[in-house]
């Protein structure tokens, strides 16, 4: 059985390490700024989500599985608004310019 | 276990960190302000791996570091904003090569 | 009264300005002058209490905070040497202040911006010295110290003008590089002795790489916060750009904290064969200071830049004990007297010429040396509280300045430090031109006598300066048992040799 | 070598690179961000080092606050490359980077001379704890032990924030800062921080509720609540409040002011300045520490505000 | 060599490098950011020693963290002071440097009254 639970974190850690990869590689390759930004949020947000994923059978108790989501939630949230808020202004200064 | 977490949050880590270390010439602010974010999710999750490991506290670093990390960049196109507004240029927001 | 009982008074005298000064700002406006004026008198009683006591017992005196003994808890002493100094501060905090009420008095309702932040920075200023003068700690003096510079900061551009910025943003930046310095030789010592208390430090303290790079690293930040040559930029800008209450205080006690704290490092916690090796290195600024301070003083066109770069050349002069007061000779007790009354006659008489130069350009709408002609007719106890000030600095008698000056003269000849002698002679010289400077062209009748007469000068603020620079010079009649409360704890071997 | 000296030595590495590339980069907003970088990885070998209770306090502030007071003023105030004056000759430039070489070499020196046996008050700290009630030294060191440098540091906060208010302009004193809000509204952001907002309260009052036994405190809740407070200006939804107001005033005083009532009590009931009497120590500090977190989540929120900017109404 | 020691080298070696900034940067926010890096380095040569002081299982010295917690606040309103202080002289003077000229100390009409 934990066995079976270590194999899952491991999958699903190394599928994380792999969208964090993916996000460095899209910051480093895609051609603008927009794109960068949505596929860098993207693989940022699969990525910690495998990790938390993996690590969900791990934690201790509850609370630290809690804790675990509510990370993942709010870097989520805080993402996405920034993304969002800085594409905005990219656009608007696009339109402007 | 213990040592597959701690390969794990040290390649996260240095995986972000050299992308951030690529990306901190520009082009765009943006994109160094994305890398820096990239950089603080990996952080979090290297944290998160070192609590596995049984590093106590640790989770309530990264629930800190994730709870502060759009700050830095709403202070960003806070600022942005209102110096566009007040008739400054900003130069590199947009998709024009910096630097 | 025993030495216990009355040892509540150290934490006391902190507590005081804190307390006044939250009560300041909660209750905003013109209650803060009030606060302010009424804490004043209370804290001098407060710092002559302790001085009696200290005085009485002949030996340090010690409070261990919240009863939890250092190293882990945190102790406060006072020695003789602390005890004048926080006399000292709470007079010139009482007397800066009631000559600030001409400048920064309010009367009216609405809260204005440079009264109400003035008072809460004197209040600030005068807590953040009583911990340095106190500590015996030296994280906990690394608080005071930050709190001092974040109260003198601001004093420095209370009128806004660019210059006033711009020299203020200069000593912020001084002052930071200064404490994080500091903060890194305290963690050094913490790491090799672990310890931080002064008393327990000196006791382990070995000859050895940590200590060296530890008190170097926290010399180096301290001599930044106190302006000493070479690192004296920041100083002249500053001290001349604030009101003169604030140059007052800023020149007479603030850069003495940092002085303060080198002496705890030097004498009090260093051994003695690390302190040899250093004195006269320290001695050696100390004169450059005195040299090249003056020399600018002379060349100074504005009277505050004049009394600003005579800081720096005064401050000079408080290094000279270094080489002086260390080892087991006969002449270390003078040099210790000496170096402390210096502190003390320098601060009642910087404090008077910066208060009188406020007068002068009050009365003449600017401070231009070269345009002073008749001033002595129209502002005449102004230039008298700044040339009795002059005559403590360069070293006349009967004055605290000469006493001060002659003791370390002697102490210096008797010990066979010629060079030093030499340094104080000149240095008196220099002082004497750059007063006369001043003084001469005041007294000097007007080309075309003017028709304005002397009501231009506030008689209050004049009494104030007096008052001040009279202090300076009634330093010279303390009687002889001044100086063996000024040793009572003062640094191992000075203390043991007079018992 | 271990795995672990390996992954510490890429960390100190990564980290010092990066506090290289914030003090050489030529670009100043690259270099805050990169010092905002350097500030998270330094939370990490704080964890490594085994000091959470830095690691949280260099997350939420050494990183997150100042991150954001740094990238603000970097982007107010600019390169300003045409109007900078001529910077120091290649040769003044190697000196003083041979110099500042030197200060780290002696810092490097005394490091490693530093004894085998470290001095530790590690044990003495845990010794005493049972007298405080407390669970985690580190808060019994600031709330205990050196109570005074953490009552001095709470006032060195208010009398901060006068200090920058000082910088004001005659006529706005006693007004509100500048604006914090956004120019237009914005949905997302009001959604986040309607979000963020209770989840910052709970956090931050678990964080110093937590203080007493595990890694937490005052401090790192306050600045929790500081950034979700600015997170709540920001959207708009509240606005930064009047600087002259008698009840901000009071909040900002109240937890120094109460940590001195109790201290100077402590003359009278526990025979000694900031003593706790016998048995009730605990439920002093947690009051002491709520009443702090409230006045320094204030005051650290107004300290990034800045000077007020806006003339008020009487 | 073990992993605190080299905390304490990094911490050494960006004293170093923030003193370098903090000298050499004539923009005023760089130099504020050096203090900053400066003070990161004080911080991590605590941490180490703090490290070091690993006793009684408790991981870390007690005290040299909270020395450091006290630290990094104190650090946080220098900052801010001279952020502000800044932002107030780049109004003034309309650039973030002190001018290559040395200012004339207090103004003709400093009537400091």
């Amino acid at each position: 059985m934990t066995l079976a639970i270590d194999l899952f974190s491991v999958l699903c850690i190394s599928g994380g390490i792999f969208f964090f990869l993916a996000g460095a590689v899209a910051l480093l390759r895609f051609p603008d700024t927009l794109t960068r930004l949505h596929a860098l949020t993207k693989a940022d947000n699969l990525g910690l989500g495998l990790v938390v994923l993996g690590l969900l059978p791990q934690a201790a108790n509850l609370l630290a599985a809690l804790k675990l989501c509510l990370v993942w939630v709010v870097l989520q949230l805080a993402g996405t608004t920034l993304s969002q808020l800085i594409s905005r202004v990219a656009k608007d200064k696009a339109r402007q310019g | 276990m213990d040592s597959f977490f701690l390969a794990a949050a040290a390649i996260i880590v240095l995986i972000t960190a050299i992308g951030l270390f690529r990306v901190l010439n520009g082009p765009t602010k943006p994109d160094r302000l994305m890398a820096a974010q990239l950089l603080g999710s990996g952080g979090v999750a290297a944290l998160l791996l070192a609590e596995a490991r049984g590093a106590r506290g640790a989770i309530d670093v990264a629930l800190v570091l994730a709870l502060l990390a759009a700050f830095s960049g709403i202070a960003f196109v806070r600022a942005a904003v209102m110096s566009r507004r007040s008739g400054d240029e900003w130069e590199d927001l947009g998709d024009d090569p910096g630097d | 009264m025993s030495a216990a009982s009355a040892s509540f008074l150290l934490p006391s005298i902190i507590i005081l300005p804190i307390a006044a000064m939250l009560l300041a700002f909660f209750l905003g406006g013109r209650r803060a002058m009030q606060i302010a004026l009424i804490a004043s008198p209370l804290g001098l009683a407060l710092a002559s209490g302790i001085a009696f006591v200290v005085w009485q017992i002949d030996q340090p005196l010690v409070y261990v905070i919240g009863g939890w003994a250092p190293p882990l808890g945190v102790a406060l002493r006072a020695d003789g040497f602390s005890a004048v100094m926080l006399v000292t501060t709470a007079l010139i905090i009482a007397l800066t202040g009631c000559f600030a009420l001409g400048l920064f008095g309010t009367k009216e309702k609405p809260e204005k911006r440079a009264p109400f932040t003035f008072w809460m920075l004197l209040l600030s200023v005068w807590a953040a010295l009583n911990g340095v003068f106190l500590g015996w700690d030296l994280f906990n003096c690394y608080v005071g110290l930050e709190m001092l510079t974040f109260a003198a900061v601001p004093l420095v551009c209370l009128d806004g003008r660019a210059a006033t910025l711009m020299a203020a943003l200069r000593y912020l930046l001084f002052a930071l590089l200064g404490s994080a310095l500091y903060l890194l030789g305290a963690a050094l010592l913490y790491g090799a002795y672990g310890a931080l208390d002064i008393g327990l430090l000196s006791a382990r303290i070995r000859s050895e790489p940590a200590a060296w790079v530890a008190l170097a690293a926290m010399t180096a930040g301290l001599l930044a916060k106190t302006a000493l040559f070479p690192l004296h930029l920041w100083l002249p800008p500053a001290h001349a750009g604030a009101p003169p209450p604030a140059s007052a205080m800023l020149s007479a006690l603030v850069v003495k904290a940092s002085f303060f704290l080198v002496v705890r490092l030097w004498l009090n916690l260093a051994p003695s064969e690390m302190a040899e090796s250093v004195a006269q290195i320290l001695a050696a600024m100390g004169a450059a200071a005195i040299i090249v301070g003056s020399v600018l003083a002379l060349r100074q066109a504005r009277l505050k830049l004049l009394i600003a770069y005579s800081t720096v050349a005064q401050i000079g002069y408080l290094f000279l004990i270094f080489p002086l007061a260390l080892g087991a000779h006969p002449w270390v007790a003078s040099a210790w007297v000496g170096g402390a009354l210096q502190a003390v006659s320098h601060a009642f008489a910087k404090a008077a010429m910066f208060l009188s130069a406020g007068l002068i350009t009050q009365a003449l709408g600017h401070d231009r040396i070269a345009e002073f002609r008749g001033l002595g007719r129209k502002a005449a106890p102004a230039v008298l509280a700044f040339g009795l000030g002059g005559v403590s600095l360069m070293g006349l008698p009967p004055s605290g300045g000469f006493a001060a000056k002659w003791l370390l003269l002697t102490a210096s000849i008797e010990s066979g430090h010629w060079t030093w002698a030499l340094v104080i002679a000149v240095g008196g010289l220099l002082t004497a031109g750059y007063v006369y400077r001043v003084i001469a062209p005041a007294l000097a009748p007007e080309e075309v006598p003017s028709p304005t007469s002397a009501a231009h000068v506030s008689l209050s603020g004049a009494a104030l300066a007096l008052a001040l620079a009279l202090s300076a010079i009634m330093l010279f009649f303390v009687p002889p048992e001044f100086s063996n409360f000024l040793l009572a704890g003062a640094p191992g071997a000075i203390a043991k040799l007079v018992r | 070598m271990s795995a672990t000296f390996v992954l510490d030595a890429s960390f100190a590495a990564l980290t010092l690179a990066l506090a290289a590339y914030t003090i050489l980069a030529r670009d100043t907003f690259a270099a805050v961000v990169a010092f905002i970088s350097y500030g998270l990885l330094l939370a990490l070998v704080w964890v490594r080092l085994s000091a959470v209770d830095v690691a949280l306090t260099e997350a939420a502030i050494g990183s997150g606050v100042t991150g954001a007071l740094l990238i603000g003023a970097a982007a107010r105030v600019g390169d300003g490359d045409a109007s900078a004056p001529p910077g120091l000759k290649p040769l003044e430039k190697l000196v003083c980077a041979l110099l500042c070489a030197a200060v780290s070499a002696g810092i490097a020196v005394a490091v490693l001379s530093l004894p085998a046996q470290a001095p530790t008050l590690a044990p003495l700290a845990l010794e005493q704890l049972p007298a405080t009630g407390l669970g985690n030294a580190v808060t019994g060191v600031l709330l205990a032990y050196r109570a005074i440098d953490t009552l001095l540091e709470a006032v060195v906060l208010v009398l901060a924030l006068i200090g920058i208010w000082s910088f004001a302009r005659d006529d706005h004193w006693g007004g509100r800062p500048e604006a914090p809000s956004m120019p237009e509204p914005n949905g997302a952001l009001i959604l986040l921080a309607q979000l963020l907002a209770p989840l910052g309260i709970i956090v931050g009052a678990h964080l110093v509720w937590a203080g007493a036994t595990e890694p937490g405190g005052a401090f790192q809740g306050a600045t929790i609540l500081a950034a979700v407070w600015i997170l709540v200006m920001v959207a708009g939804m509240i606005d930064a409040p009047p600087t002259g107001r008698r009840w901000l005033r009071f909040a900002l005083v109240g937890g120094p002011a109460l940590f001195l009532v109790i201290g100077v009590a402590g003359f009278v009931v526990a025979g000694a300045f900031l003593a706790y009497p016998e048995g009730y120590a605990k439920p002093l500090i947690l009051i002491i520490e709520v009443a702090l977190t409230l006045s320094i989540a204030i005051a650290l929120g107004l300290l990034a505000l800045g000077a007020p900017a806006r003339r008020e109404k009487p | 060599m073990n992993s605190v020691t080299l905390a304490g080298l990094a911490g050494a070696a960006m004293v170093g490098l923030g003193l370098f900034g903090l000298i050499t940067h004539p923009h005023l926010l760089r130099k504020i950011v050096s203090f900053n890096v400066m003070g990161g380095g004080v911080f991590l040569l605590f941490g180490a020693i703090a490290r070091r002081g690993d006793a009684a299982g408790i991981g870390a010295d007690p005290v040299p963290q909270a020395l450091v917690i006290t630290g990094i606040v104190v650090a946080f309103s220098a900052t801010a002071l001279a952020v502000a202080l800044l932002l107030r002289l780049d109004r003034e003077i309309g650039r973030p440097f002190f001018p290559a000229k040395e200012l004339a100390g207090p103004s003709e009409k400093d009537g400091a009254t």
